[in-house]
């Protein structure tokens, strides 16, 4: 067991270094540089452009060696500090997007869990009716195939638009100001719900459909057979198909949590919902490497952190990787 | 008597159609029984032990009926069986190895599975480690999970569970074919054991292992394409096997010490019909050497001699 | 673990209500409230800002609020001149003349000497009198070589305070234009508070919390809005007799045209100056919707959208070329097809209406350009571009292959739709003009670098004098990388001295001014080193259901420019405040 | 269904004669029988975009499906075939493709590519996300590679591709077909994606731009919604029927589902 989690923190580390390292390559080979990208919506006077190119160079650490810089970006991102925003200048990217990450945090992860747990509970449900199963399993598989952005842009005509029910956009309205009233705290609810629906949505239709399969595969495993031929009653039986069932679809969580993160990234673009995924839109159109960088630093962390929650969640559920068989994500 | 089966007939549902793996089977098994079912794969026998405790979703209870103890098995019937499984009829499958569900403890599973029988498993503890030890399993593998085991003690446990509630019938399925001959011994001895200590009252012990049969087995089933070819005391059935399939069986084992260059081992010739539609008449007919013309109708099973009954016209 | 669930499911289960409950309240309220309800909004919560005395605009901010660093004139939160730091005059392009703000009077004592004078009375939001002191001040941290106007220093000799209300500016060289650009661009900064501030901080610091002279102060801002709130002991109030009606200014950052748009309908905002597709169909559309025209262009123009050549390059070195490309272009189904006719063609001078005075009619009678694609044929055919290997496409006079890009950033929407009109009329003269739309970055590179063929640009906005937009077209010597004007890499000395000459002239001598221009477009109009395409609007939808008095075309509103873009304030839209009342009070 | 569309993407082009960008109509036209999807802002007709875009769609999905599941099979084979040091190897390898996000990686490249086709795109799809896979193929191969008919091939002296090729792929052919569907399908809901977030083609055109310019240029106040509805149903219609499709051949691939 020691030695699974061994690999797993090797896999990891390695993960990151490398994700890192892309995440830094990658600007220093495109074309122009961001200072000049960054003057150029400043329309200055030729000779005053000169002075400032070489001053804003040297502002962002541009005019060291490439070996210097790339020690100094593990340096600073030791220290936390993921340089600064071109874009939001003078804004240290960090604090950029530490703004944005709890509307993401908020919006994914109700999102990934919800969905998860109803979508399991209701794909074990479906399993055992067949009317249902009929119409669920078509269902689902829509659901899945749906694109998070146009389900997101379904849902804004009809509730936002149309009906007037919903905000169209933002996190909270315009005309009032943050504070722990029950106001703002509904009115934060209201401005997350659509982008949530989204997702939870496309979310729940996947999970349902692996729980059914998974439950009939179950329910034809040995130990099932065994039971029900000891007169267990269906109750019994169902309870260990679907425990059962639940690890290998708590593996497929793991496996699937990059494509919610893109999946929320959309939904956000959709609702202007002024979280990571709306920031990364804004980096990019505004050429603004530090911020991509420092978003998609951001979100390879996440990802590694939750893969590793579920890593041990699973280790904690699953006797078989306890026993010391590999298995698990 | 403890058990009679009557004329059973129980036929598989495919998508080619009916499947007529038992097809019309009557029998007896005594108090205190342990017979020994046999037969090539796929001549029903595995059908007749689970139709005696429950059908899978694809089988079909045509026909027949089954007694135990005087009471009427509802074997078609599935909720009402119920109430008759584990207490009455238990089972251990042939896939005992895999039998426990892999994620729980198996002190636990014993436990909610007798509680969803209604029984308290605090009053059969004693009894449960008792045979526990009888098999030779520490009390700690309770607290284990299955793959905590090796495959023979996996078997052992779904030994004591199955027979834990002192069925009157047991039905053991090909429980030793996985297992090396030695193991195998120690299983058809437990199996023995069981039968004397009253923990079972009789045992169907289905295989297709002859010798094993012969060395525990009170008397022998041999079945053929869903039929029951010869039924008799088993010193009975190897001295004198009536049914040329029977002869033919028992032709075809080793006898220990034989140089197979001295006497060639001789196979049965052909394969079973099928049973999707079987032919009229004797179903061995086209593999039988003494096959004649009244072979087109089906021989009835007859007693030729004490206990000793045959389905076959040269036969009597 | 699902005891674990339970507990999140039990958590979300509560969100679900309260958002269903808000939801549903709202929808209840919505019948006639929806309107006043910015984004289809919540019943607003206790701090919130009452509608009817909040100022709801947009088409400003590009990006969350991040700096109110009123010397980084490209990146503080727009407002932050305007609103909060002032300017010694204000510029109302559309009368053309400079409106004392700060200074209540300035001019030329001698030929390289300006002397200003302040008004009586001026303070600081933190109560501090505003003196000469800070004006010379702020001029001085030009000094700074990373100060944006720090080459003014290169013709200004020295600034200094004469009195506390005086200040003389003593010029090595005068640049008349150039100056009158500074008047009303250098927002003044507090000496008290500035004094100790390191280059570093002057130049990039993000100076929060700024104390400014003007009629707002700085509320507070989020990812998505900036908050101004009234200065009500503004110095104007009584030096002025201004007196701006909203109490509350919400400028809601851009996100997508859906919400902006949504909003405007709504009345969620009350001015956007975003670029609204579609907008023409609405204004008719019986929505409280007004812009500054009620009918074709309905917008004013900001800025000329130029087909910019390479002029190192063959063929569109040569001026034949050029101007057959100029015939063949259909601005109007640009315009039209487009824009839905919210922008119009620009003149071939290509200046902006406003400074409509300075063009020499006779001049472009004689050499303007206008779409013609039989006499584009006949130009090409006439330089000697024929089609020689029957591609239906022509090559060079020398048979050399014409294979051209036309470049745009990607996203940039209307002007990808614009160029691809660009790229078929040309086409169908036979010069094969092909369209592709790189990332921003990548663009700005090649056009810096000279690497491209042709691109669109508009990078001068409206301002005080033509000299700039001159100087954008011919400006010399070429650098190797050109940032900010001639991107087109065309030498014309004498186009050059000329356009050095008109800064030289003063900027209340409208007759030299115009002498000058009229030669400069003699050899605009002959050489075409950029076409002028069509004049980007100054968009501006402005919804009456709470605020009304916006500027228009009518007769009895006021004139100015309904436009509160960076550095739009200044140009007269600050007075459009104190011109708006409440609709209730109509 | 999925072939109705794919003959509409192929002959579609051809039955309207004008490109996806030509401006035909008056612009915001409601569907009729003139513009049968109705136009768009500047007159474009959407029928006509969206017969391009689902050529693109097809392409990316064939395309990315097909590179992924190729380097898939390569690594999964190879690592379940040989196992010990490579497989540890190669099993890193995986797992790092696989935890990174893989939208992000694709974002970042995407920004940076000067100009942007759908082929480029789709095999950059198709370069990171094999890693599932992978890991599947490498698990079938591992249970079959220990077979005996395996064991016969290898006495006989094949060599280990041979092997693969012959003996263990086959017996795989209709898992590894079920994963190319899914695949595909993966790929054409990354594109969508990207393509939404404008990083798709810079040239020519898919659902997934569509439904970015019908946002773009507000199509849901202007209630034009004859513009964003046609391309999301497509790639929902076209994926959903991939899917349901494969349940099929799963349940013919395995008799257990077909039961209940």
């Amino acid at each position: 067991m020691r030695r699974h989690f061994g690999r797993k923190l090797l896999i990891y580390a390695v993960t990151f270094f490398v994700a890192v390292t892309v995440d830094w390559v990658i600007p220093r080979f495109m074309p122009g540089d961001p200072v000049q990208t960054m003057l150029a919506r400043a329309s200055l006077r030729p000779e005053a452009n000169q002075a400032m190119q070489a001053y804003y160079t040297s502002v962002f650490g541009l005019d060291v060696p490439i070996w210097e810089q790339y020690l100094n970006f593990w340096g600073a991102l030791l220290r936390g500090d993921l340089g600064v925003s071109i874009w939001l200048f003078p804004q240290p990217v960090t604090s950029v997007l530490l703004r944005a990450v709890p509307y993401t945090i908020a919006l994914l992860g109700p999102a990934i869990l919800l969905s998860w747990w109803a979508g399991n509970k209701f794909g074990a449900y479906a399993a055992r009716r067949k009317w249902l199963d009929n119409t669920v399993l078509p269902v689902g598989y829509v659901l899945t195939a749906t694109p998070y952005m146009w389900l997101g842009i379904l849902l804004a005509w009809a509730l936002a638009t149309v009906a007037g029910i919903f905000p169209i956009a933002g996190g909270y309205s315009f005309d009032v100001e943050p504070s722990w009233s029950w106001g703002f705290l509904g009115n934060l609810a209201q401005h997350w719900f659509l982008p949530f629906a989204s997702l939870f949505l496309v979310g729940f239709g996947g999970w349902a459909i692996g729980m059914r399969n998974l439950i009939i595969y179950e329910l034809e495993a040995d130990y099932a057979h065994y039971l029900a031929a000891l007169g267990a009653p269906r109750r019994l039986v169902r309870r260990y198909a679907f425990r059962n069932a639940l690890l290998p679809q708590l593996t497929g969580l793991a496996l699937q949590l990059g494509v919610l993160v893109a999946g929320a990234l959309v939904t956000e673009i959709v609702f202007s919902y002024p979280g990571l995924g709306y920031l990364i839109l804004q980096a990019i159109n505004n050429q603004d490497f530090f911020l991509i960088q420092g978003a998609f630093l951001f979100i390879i962390i996440g990802v590694l952190l939750a893969n590793f929650l579920v890593d041990v969640v699973y280790v904690l559920v699953d006797p078989r990787t306890r026993v010391g068989m590999r298995g698990g994500a | 008597m403890s058990l009679k089966v009557d004329n059973l007939k129980v036929w598989y549902r495919t998508l080619r159609g009916d499947v007529r793996a038992l097809d019309g089977v009557t029998f007896g098994v005594a108090d205190g029984e342990l017979v020994g079912l046999v037969g090539e794969s796929g001549c029903g026998k595995s059908t007749l032990g689970k139709s005696l405790i429950r059908l899978d979703g694809r089988m079909r209870h045509v026909d027949g009926t089954v007694e135990l103890d005087g009471k009427e098995l509802p074997i078609g019937d599935d909720a009402a069986m119920n109430r008759f499984r584990f207490k009455e009829v238990s089972i251990i499958p042939q896939y005992a190895m895999s039998a426990m569900n892999p994620t729980r403890r198996i002190g636990k599973l014993a436990a909610e599975l007798l509680e969803s029988r209604g029984v308290r498993p605090a009053g059969v503890r004693e009894e449960l480690l008792r045979r526990l030890e009888l098999v030779g399993l520490a009390p700690e593998v309770l607290d284990r999970y299955p793959i905590e085991l090796s495959g023979g003690m996996r078997q052992r446990m779904v030994m004591v569970l199955s027979t834990l509630l002192n069925p009157s019938l047991l039905i053991a399925d090909e429980v030793t074919s996985a297992l090396d001959v030695s193991t195998q011994k120690a299983v058809a001895e437990t199996l023995v054991d069981f039968r004397d200590r009253d923990y079972v009252k009789s045992t169907i012990f289905i295989t297709h292992d002859l010798s094993l049969v012969y060395q525990i087995a009170d008397s022998v089933v041999v079945m053929y394409a869903g039929r029951l070819a010869e039924k008799a005391p088993t010193d009975a059935l190897v001295a004198s096997p009536r049914h040329p399939y029977t002869r033919m069986l028992l032709a075809a084992l080793p006898e220990v010490g034989v140089r197979y260059g001295a006497r060639r081992l001789a196979g049965i010739p052909g394969s079973p019909p099928s049973l999707l539609d079987p032919p009229k008449g004797c179903r061995f007919r086209d593999r039988c050497p003494l096959a004649f013309d009244r072979c087109a109708t089906q021989p009835p099973l007859t007693e030729v001699a004490p206990d000793h009954h045959v389905a076959c016209w040269k036969a009597s | 673990m699902r005891d674990k669930l339970r507990l999140l499911i039990a958590v979300a289960v509560v969100c679900l209500l309260v958002a269903a409950c808000t939801g549903g309240g709202n929808d209840a309220g919505s019948g006639s409230g929806q309107q006043a309800q910015p984004a289809g909004g919540a019943p607003a919560g206790p701090a919130s800002y009452p509608r009817n005395e909040t100022l709801y605009i947009s088409g400003t901010q590009w990006g969350p609020p991040n700096n109110w660093n009123p010397i980084m004139d490209w990146q503080y939160a727009t407002g932050t001149e305007g609103l909060v730091y002032e300017n010694l005059f204000i510029y109302d392009p559309m009368k053309g003349q400079y409106k004392p703000w700060l200074a209540s009077k300035g001019g030329w004592t001698s030929k390289n000497v300006y002397e200003l004078t302040l008004r009586d009375g001026l303070t600081w939001s933190d109560g501090k009198p505003l003196t000469s002191a800070d004006v010379v001040f702020t001029f001085e941290l030009g000094k700074f070589a990373s100060v944006p106007y720090h080459n003014l220093w290169d013709w200004l000799d020295k600034a200094e305070a004469v009195d506390g209300r005086t200040v003389r500016f003593t010029f090595s060289e005068p640049l008349y234009q150039q100056w009158g650009n500074h008047l009303y661009n250098r927002a003044i900064v507090p000496k008290h508070l500035w004094e100790g501030r390191s280059e570093k901080d002057v130049a990039t610091g993000a100076n929060e919390k700024p104390v400014g002279s003007g009629p707002y102060l700085y509320q507070t801002h989020s990812q998505d809005r900036m908050v101004w709130v009234k200065n009500d002991k503004w110095w104007g109030k009584t030096a002025l007799g201004l007196d701006p009606e909203p109490k509350y200014i919400v400028d809601i950052v851009n996100s997508n045209n859906n919400a902006a748009l949504g909003l405007v309908l709504q009345g969620g905002i009350d001015l956007s100056n975003n670029f609204l597709p579609g907008i023409a169909t609405l204004v008719k559309g019986g929505y409280q919707v007004q812009t500054y025209f009620p009918d074709p262009p309905y917008m004013l123009s900001a800025n000329t959208a130029w087909l910019v050549l390479n002029t190192t390059k063959k063929p569109m070195a040569d001026p034949a070329f050029r101007k057959a490309l100029a015939d063949s272009i259909d601005v109007d189904k640009i315009v039209n097809g487009v824009y839905g006719q919210i922008v119009q063609a620009a003149s071939p001078t290509g200046l902006l209406p406003a400074w409509d005075k300075f063009v020499d009619k006779s001049v472009v009678n004689q050499l303007g350009f206008s779409y013609d694609p039989a006499k584009a044929r006949s130009l090409l055919a006439q330089a000697g571009y024929k089609d020689t290997n029957g591609d239906k496409f022509v090559e060079g006079p020398n048979g050399a292959k014409i294979e051209l890009n036309l470049i745009v950033p990607n996203g940039w929407t209307d002007w990808m739709e614009s160029i691809r009109v660009v790229g078929e009329s040309a086409k169908a003269v036979g010069i094969k003009v092909n369209t592709e739309f790189p990332e921003f970055q990548a663009l700005v590179d090649a056009r810096n670098k000279g690497d491209f063929d042709m691109l669109i640009n508009n990078e001068k906005q409206l301002s005080n004098s033509p000299w700039e937009y001159y100087d954008y077209m011919f400006r010399l010597p070429v650098q190797e990388s050109q940032s900010t004007a001639n991107f087109g890499r065309y030498e014309n000395k004498k186009a050059w001295s000329l356009v050095q000459q008109l800064d030289k002239t003063p900027t209340d001598d409208e007759a030299a001014m115009r002498k000058v221009t009229s030669q400069l477009q003699r050899i605009q109009l002959s050489e075409l080193p950029v076409i002028p395409l069509w004049y980007n609007g100054a968009w501006a939808q402005a919804n009456n259901t709470v605020w009304t008095g916006w500027p228009s075309a009518k007769d009895g509103d006021s004139h100015l420019m309904p436009v509160t873009w960076r550095n739009y304030w200044e140009l007269g839209s600050i007075l459009m405040l104190a011109d708006l009342k409440p609709a209730a009070t109509k | 269904m999925v072939l109705a569309f794919l003959v509409l993407a192929v002959v579609g082009p051809l039955i309207n004669g004008h490109g996806p960008n030509e401006y035909v109509g008056p612009p915001a036209q409601r569907p009729s029988a003139a513009w049968w999807f109705g136009t768009t802002m500047f007159g474009q007709d959407v029928f006509a975009q969206f017969v391009h875009g689902l050529r693109s769609t097809f392409l990316v999905g064939l395309l990315g499906g097909a590179l992924a599941a190729v380097i898939g099979m390569v690594i999964g084979f190879t690592a379940g075939y040989r196992g010990g040091a490579v497989d540890e190897g190669l099993n890193m390898v995986t797992n790092v493709v696989l935890v990174i996000p893989t939208l992000a990686v694709l974002l970042i490249i995407a920004t940076y590519l000067k100009v942007r086709g759908v082929v480029p795109e789709a095999i950059f799809i198709g370069l990171f996300s094999w890693p599932w896979v992978a890991r599947a193929i490498r698990a079938q191969t591992f249970s079959l590679a220990s077979r005996d008919f395996v064991d016969l091939a290898r006495l006989s002296g094949a060599g280990g591709a041979r092997i693969v090729v012959t003996e263990i792929a086959p017996n795989m052919s209709s898992y590894l077909f079920m994963t190319f569907i899914l695949l595909f399908g993966g790929s054409v809901l990354t594109a969508a994606t990207l393509d939404f977030i404008g990083l798709g083609p810079t040239d020519g055109m898919s659902l997934g731009l569509m439904m970015n310019n019908a946002v773009l240029w507000s199509a849901l106040p202007l209630g034009m919604w004859w513009w964003f509805v046609p391309p999301g149903l497509g790639i929902t219609m076209i994926v959903g029927a991939l899917y349901i499709m494969n349940v099929g051949l799963d349940e013919v691939f395995n008799p257990k589902l077909r039961e209940l």
